[in-house]
């Protein structure tokens, strides 16, 4: 039960990373293109995370797993945040 | 070590570690410079005296001392070494003091001095080299030596000519090197050994050795001024007097004599060149210098250009004795390297005396010289004579002794007008400068005037050398029988030589 | 006795560390260091000529877990040198760096290349061997670049990129030998290595490396502007030892540990190069209007003349005959190391009296600066192989082993190259015995001009007259 | 030979030829820096390539020691380097 | 294991997919980052082929600040040095040299990767020679970790990691000398600013952790001094400047620890009668660790100094702390 349950995480995660990685192809712009990633990945990765939480069955193991988590998306939110501040500027001086 | 051993090494740091002492002398330190040098060349002739009353004792004076596996620097004193030895030694004391007279006010004479005596060194090694690769090492330094006399002045010219010289005599250093090496991988240690040693080498060396015995003899032939090697020598005499008296004297030119000999009568054997038939090759060269040195010094106007001409000429004889089979041909080329010098020597004080003293240069404004200046004159004249072979100053004997070789050895055919023809030429060229310096009358002015007839025609330390050096080569000549004359010494080494 | 392997590495590491720490009394540091470094190489030189060659297993690890630091005759006459060249420099640069400031900047990384260079010629170790040359390149390039002179950051900038790559074929080669032979001791290795492909392509990247340090022609095209630019005791340095400790190593391994690989079609192509090296080298030093540019151009025609050894060497029969030209090898390595130390020591003197280097201008340069011009006087009878210096040995054994085994073009192209060094040399001392008035009346200060004229002395005195014992020793230590 | 050791191996032999065409070849320091950098991950990787014995064997360590410490070296250089160029183009800006 | 074939297979492309790619590139910034990416990608070989240490010392290292500093060095243009001395091609002829010369490079290097494999293949081919392995862990017990990696590089080879850490003082050095450091960067604002507030701490703990945990299982000083450094470039990309390193002679201080406790420790045996570095088996935990606190620390110091590319010099007027 707890397998089949991981396995469905883990494949709706790895959906949110191709929507997430087409989008990054095929969008117009760098602000359209940075809201595909960061959703989708974070989302994508929670999901890997969740599943493969359940898929150790060792609770220290999942703790890192989530610790992992929440640095990645700390780190994201960050350099989206940075990467459209620097192209605001970069728009706002030419 | 014993006083054998160590000799040899006195001989040549008598003067070597003088002309180290006078490089860190300052300029005006004149007397202290004078001293060593005159300390340095007195003692030589000490060393030297000892040296010649050894050698005549059969004593063997022998240095050794290792560089490399197989390569030994070796200093001996045998008869020829101790010829040129005594002739260098000599020739340098009075050099030196000429020269002393001669660079009197001029810049730079620690260097000078210096490299002066390091120039002698190097030709004392040369001369007490006991195998091909010691010998090297010091024809090498003798260059090394010798630029900075050459380029002393540091005009234009002078660095001009010291540079041909460098290219000369550091081509054919080049040449020889690359002989000696091979002779060295061939015939291992090459000891000088009277009789030679190469005729125990098997016959398919013979080829080989053919090859190297013409690399040496260009290499050597450079500094001895073989036609067409001579080139840098006339070129050379921009170098102040006491210098060219060096190079056509004692030092270079004769490095170069003394090296063919060497060759010719020690590492090959004078009976083993002539058996690979290249003897004859070696006349051959000698004659056609001899000749074409006349020729062109009979066209120079520039006195020391005529003189230097005249050694490429002169020299020659020397390989020519060498050339000769026979112990009296040997006798004359051999006593040839005394007598030329001296007499050479004499020219070339001489010469750098009308200069000095009168700013005469050419030939052409010597007319009345001898009125003004009869002792330097009269020095030349005898020197002058010598060379064209008149009885009985030294010049003589080395003819008398070559041509008759030549006919013992049955060369008379092509040695006979080879002598005659070249004794004419030598007429033709120093009888016209006799003629002018006595019997024309001399024009109203001096082109320039430097020292004042005083006491004597000109400096004492510059009418010195020239008058003993004339006196000399008369000497040598009168008393040729004489025990200890360069005449009987070169007997000497002939019976050495040819075992007789 | 074989804790002195591991005292010469430690002791000028530790001087950079004290040089570092102390930046006020750096300079004393440096040359108390300096002294210590030389005396345990001379020690080093004196125990290995009594007791042969000597091993020091750090950590007391067996070699092979462990490193072992290995010196025999060859290693220990170059720790020799490179102390000599190293104190004499040390010496000059205390006197040529005139701001303090830039003088305790300098010693730490100066110590630190003197360790680089004890360790390379020290180490038993392949890996090691490559964190040495790693040490060895970055420092030097660090020294290159010191001042930070546009040309000298440039040229730096350059050597260090082809420095990096010379290291990283060295180290595939390493990876190659280990995958193989599941060891990094050389002496392990000796024993083990055979006649194969893994072998021969490790040795064919090793030696790719080392030939692009070594500068060796058609791979030198950097060096002339590293050597040119950087400041003079730097250059004498990079000159006498730099390239020259990893041409030992292309020595160590050819002639020592995979000598049983070697092809006569391979030493051969080393020979081409050389013959390349000298001719090209010695060329471009004669046109050069640039007096530290000729003696960088120099020293890639003198590095030929070490290469024309190995298809002689090859050729000669093992045993008296190739041992007698191995100490040729030596001999002209170890003159043209003091010999051109001197020189660029010199020349440095030159171009801090008169503002420049420029060789057209340098008339009188005799008469104002005596004992430097003598000094490169010297160093140009080394360089051109004239005797009674060590050089003249070294290329008599060299011309003795081409005409012992037939291979007369190296005789042709050594006889050229010294020509053409005879020309570039008295092109240099020709215009220093000319007649015009110098520039600038010059005061000359001892400490300045002893240490190249004592270097240059040693190379053609020294080595010349007192070689012998360099054969001795490279038998007792082999 | 186990199937992983050709496959990295070869990657290893193929990154070291990559880098070094770049380092040889490109006119950008940068690129040229970059090159070296993977030219020495190609040695590296034939490095642990060789450590590596097959799953659940325990590699050779010595190599893992040796590829560290061929990292740190390689980041030295790499800044020592870029370093040298930062300073080059300050000055070729300022002239 | 087909999965795993899998695995390798893409691990493989993506190596060599994204090294072509960071080199094919005019682009220095692209080149840069795709450069990052191929870093972190062989983090992960190094991780499937057993390497653990090397993994975390490559995306520590090789990735992360490697890759900051060539990000930083194209911000400052550093890319065009050099550049001005290759001249435009113009001449048909150069033109066609300069063809033929990447031909035959680039075929060269083609037959060294081939020269390269084959005698690679043939060296696996042999028998597998494990005589240092062995040799590594019939000692591990008396070299006083049992992390075999940090027994090699601290006991066994540790005159290895002593020289290394004289390349990295002599980096250090080199950079020194070349002048002062480039002013810092612009604050990056508070959504960065909270980021690295609480990342500093966290990569603080992890230096910590790592330094600890190397006696026995992945990590060690090298590792921990990357990850400390890596702290410092983030405070430095906030905007603090002298990023609470040092100035001047504590800074020295800083540099050098790692080769003065090495030299330090290595000589005291030595006059104390072992081997130079011959730890006696029953202190060589300790010492190992104190040499390696001291390493981290140098290691810290010199990266973060490459990062700043000079000498720190203080920031005018402003005090600073780091968090």
């Amino acid at each position: 039960m707890i397998e089949v349950m991981a396995s469905l995480l883990t494949v709706s995660g790895v959906g949110f990373y191709l929507a997430g990685s087409i989008g990054l192809l095929r969008l117009p712009d760098l602000y359209s293109r940075l809201h595909a990633l960061t959703k989708a990945d974070n989302l994508g990765l929670g999901l890997l995370i969740a599943g493969l939480a359940l898929h150790t069955q060792d609770l220290l193991i999942a703790l890192k797993l989530v610790l992992i988590w929440l640095a990645v998306l700390a780190a994201s939110a960050a350099s989206a945040h940075l990467i459209a501040q620097h192209a605001r500027r970069r728009e706002t001086q030419s | 070590m014993n006083f054998d051993a160590t000799l040899p090494l006195l001989v040549l740091a008598s003067s070597l570690l003088p002309g180290l002492v006078i490089f860190f002398l300052r300029e005006e330190s004149h007397r202290l410079r004078t001293l060593l040098n005159l300390a340095g060349a007195g003692a030589k002739v000490i060393l030297v005296g000892i040296m010649i009353w050894g050698v005549f004792h059969q004593h063997t004076y022998l240095t050794r001392w290792t560089l490399a596996p197989g390569l030994e620097l070796v200093l001996h004193a045998d008869t020829l070494s101790v010829l040129f030895v005594s002739l260098s030694t000599v020739l340098w004391l009075v050099t030196t003091v000429y020269a002393i007279g001669y660079l009197e006010k001029s810049p730079h004479r620690s260097r000078f001095f210096g490299f002066f005596s390091l120039c002698v060194s190097a030709t004392i090694g040369l001369a007490l080299a006991g195998n091909l690769f010691t010998f090297v090492i010091f024809y090498e330094l003798l260059t090394l030596a010798t630029y900075p006399l050459i380029a002393h002045r540091g005009t234009p010219e002078a660095l001009r000519s010291a540079r041909i010289y460098l290219r000369y005599t550091l081509g054919g250093g080049a040449v020889l090197l690359t002989g000696a090496v091979w002779l060295h991988v061939i015939a291992g240690p090459n000891a000088f050994i009277e009789g030679g040693v190469l005729s125990q080498l098997p016959d398919e060396y013979h080829g080989q050795l053919k090859a190297i015995f013409l690399l040496l003899m260009i290499g050597l032939g450079v500094k001895a001024a073989l036609v067409p090697l001579h080139g840098w020598l006339p070129e050379a005499m921009v170098a102040p007097a006491p210098v060219s008296a060096l190079l056509h004297a004692v030092a270079v030119v004769k490095a170069g004599a003394f090296g063919i000999v060497r060759v010719v009568y020690d590492v090959y054997g004078v009976q083993f060149t002539s058996e690979l038939g290249l003897l004859a090759m070696l006349g051959v060269a000698a004659a056609i210098t001899i000749v074409y040195g006349s020729f062109k010094a009979l066209s120079q106007d520039n006195l020391k250009k005529r003189l230097a001409y005249s050694t490429v000429s002169q020299v020659s004889y020397i390989a020519l004795g060498t050339a000769i089979l026979g112990p009296i041909g040997t006798i004359g080329g051999i006593v040839h390297l005394v007598h030329q010098g001296i007499m050479k020597i004499t020219l070339f004080f001489a010469a750098g005396n009308y200069a000095e003293t009168l700013g005469i240069h050419n030939v052409s404004e010597m007319n009345g010289v001898g009125q003004r200046m009869p002792a330097t004159t009269l020095a030349f004249s005898i020197a002058a004579l010598g060379m064209i072979g008149i009885p009985p100053i030294a010049g003589f004997i080395s003819k008398w002794y070559l041509g008759l070789g030549a006919v013992e050895a049955g060369m008379a055919g092509w040695v006979l007008p080879v002598l005659i023809i070249s004794s004419v030429l030598n007429a033709a060229y120093f009888l016209p400068v006799l003629y002018r310096a006595w019997f024309c009358r001399p024009a109203p002015a001096w082109p320039a005037e430097h020292i004042p007839a005083a006491r004597y025609e000109t400096a004492g330390a510059l009418l010195w050398p020239p008058v003993i050096t004339a006196g000399l080569a008369l000497a040598a000549g009168l008393f040729a029988a004489a025990p200890y004359s360069p005449l009987e010494w070169a007997d000497l080494i002939a019976q050495r030589e040819y075992q007789l | 006795m074989a804790e002195t392997l591991i005292w010469l590495i430690a002791m000028p590491m530790a001087g950079a560390v004290a040089t570092l720490l102390l930046p006020r009394q750096s300079t004393p540091i440096a040359c108390v260091t300096a002294v210590a470094a030389s005396l345990v190489a001379g020690t080093l030189l004196y125990a290995v000529s009594e007791q042969g060659s000597l091993s020091y297993e750090i950590g007391g690890w067996s070699a092979g877990l462990g490193i072992a630091l290995r010196a025999d005759g060859l290693s220990a006459l170059l720790l020799m040198m490179t102390a000599l060249v190293m104190l004499a420099s040390s010496v000059y640069a205390g006197t040529y760096f005139t701001k303090a400031a830039a003088r305790a900047r300098f010693w730490p990384l100066w110590l630190l290349l003197w360790t680089s260079l004890n360790a390379l010629l020290l180490s038993g170790d392949l890996f090691n061997l490559y964190v040495t040359l790693e040490l060895l390149g970055l420092s030097a390039v660090a020294l290159a670049s010191f001042g930070g002179k546009f040309a000298a950051v440039q040229a730096a900038l350059r050597y260090l990129l082809l420095g990096l790559l010379g290291s990283m074929m060295f180290l595939a080669g390493v990876s190659l030998i280990y995958a193989g032979y599941g060891t990094l001791d050389l002496a392990t290795l000796t024993l083990a290595v055979e006649p194969e492909p893994v072998a021969w392509t490790a040795l064919a990247l090793m030696s790719a490396g080392l030939l692009l340090k070594t500068a060796l022609f058609p791979l030198h095209f950097w060096l002339p502007p590293a050597h040119a630019s950087a400041s003079a005791p730097v250059s004498a340095v990079l000159s006498a030892l730099v390239v020259k400790v990893a041409f030992y190593l292309l020595v160590r391994l050819w002639m020592d540990v995979f000598a049983d690989l070697v092809t006569p079609a391979a030493a051969g192509l080393l020979g081409v190069m050389g013959a390349a090296a000298i001719l090209w080298g010695s060329w471009q030093a004669l046109r050069t209007e640039r007096l530290k540019l000729l003696a960088a151009w120099s020293t890639v025609a003198q590095l030929g003349y070490l290469f024309l050894f190995f298809p002689v060497l090859l050729a000669l029969p093992p045993g008296p005959a190739r041992d007698t030209a191995f100490g040729g090898l030596v001999i002209l390595a170890l003159t043209h190391g003091l010999a051109k130390a001197g020189l660029f020591l010199a020349i440095g003197i030159i171009q801090q009296r008169s503002g420049h280097d420029r060789i057209n201008e340098l008339n009188g340069t005799a008469q104002r600066l005596p004992a430097t011009t003598f000094a490169i006087a010297l160093a140009g009878v080394a360089l051109i192989g004239l005797p009674p210096s060590g050089a003249f040995l070294g290329k008599w054994q060299l011309l003795a082993g081409s005409f012992a085994s037939g291979q007369w073009l190296w005789i042709l192209v050594t006889i050229a190259g010294s020509l053409l060094a005879a020309a570039y040399i008295f092109r240099v001392l020709g215009h220093a015995f000319g007649n015009q008035s110098y520039p600038r009346h010059s005061v000359t200060i001892a400490r300045e001009e002893w240490p190249a004229l004592i270097l240059t002395t040693l190379a053609v005195a020294g080595l010349g007259l007192a070689g012998a014992p360099v054969w001795n020793l490279l038998e007792s230590g082999a | 030979m186990l199937t992983a050791h050709w496959l990295y191996g070869i990657s290893g032999c193929l990154l070291l030829a990559l880098g070094l065409r770049t380092a040889l070849l490109h006119d950008m320091l940068l690129q040229r820096l970059i090159g070296i950098n993977v030219m020495g991950a190609g040695v590296f990787l034939v490095l642990i390539t060789v450590a590596y014995r097959g799953p659940g064997i325990a590699p050779d360590p010595v190599l893992h020691a040796l590829v560290l410490t061929g990292i740190v070296v390689a980041v030295s250089a790499t800044a020592l380097a870029l370093a040298l160029a930062r300073r080059l183009t300050a000055e070729q800006d300022d002239g | 294991m087909t999965a795993m074939l899998v695995l390798d297979i893409l691990l493989v492309l993506s190596l060599l997919s994204l090294a072509t790619a960071a080199l094919a590139t005019n682009d220095a910034r692209r080149s840069v980052i795709l450069f990052m990416a191929f870093g972190l990608v062989l983090a992960l070989a190094w991780g499937r082929l057993l390497a653990p240490d090397v993994a975390l010392a490559e995306a520590a290292i090789g990735a992360g600040l490697s890759g900051a500093l060539l990000l930083t060095a194209v911000r400052d243009q550093a890319h065009r040095a050099l550049r001005s001395s290759r001249k435009p091609v113009h001449e048909r002829g150069r033109a066609n040299l300069r063809v033929t010369l990447e031909w035959t490079v680039t075929l060269l290097c083609i037959a060294l990767a081939g020269l390269l494999a084959w005698a690679l293949a043939q060296a696996f081919d042999r028998a597998p020679k494990d005589t240092l392995a062995q040799a590594v862990s019939a000692n591990l017990a008396i070299s006083g970790v049992s992390n075999p990696v940090t027994a090699v590089l601290l006991n066994f080879r540790a005159y290895d990691t002593l020289l290394e850490l004289a390349v990295l003082l002599t980096a250090a050095l080199g950079i020194f000398a070349l002048g002062p450091a480039r002013p810092g960067h612009r604050a990056a604002g508070p959504v960065f600013d909270g980021l690295a507030r609480w990342l500093v701490p966290a990569l603080i703990l992890t230096a910590g952790y790592l330094l600890w945990v190397g006696a026995h299982a992945p990590g060690g000083a090298f590792q921990a001094g990357a990850t400390l450094a890596a702290a410092a470039v983030v405070l430095r990309l906030a905007g603090r400047r002298s990023v609470g390193l040092p100035t001047g002679h504590t800074l020295h201080v800083a540099m050098v620890a790692g080769v003065s406790m090495f030299l330090a420790v290595g000589l005291g045996l030595l006059v104390l009668g072992r081997p130079f570095l011959g730890y006696p088996p029953a202190w060589a935990g300790g010492l190992i660790l104190l040499i390696e606190t001291a390493a981290m620390l140098a290691i810290a110091a010199t990266l973060v100094l490459a990062f700043f590319g000079g000498r720190p010099t203080p920031a005018p007027g402003v005090a600073e702390k780091t968090s």
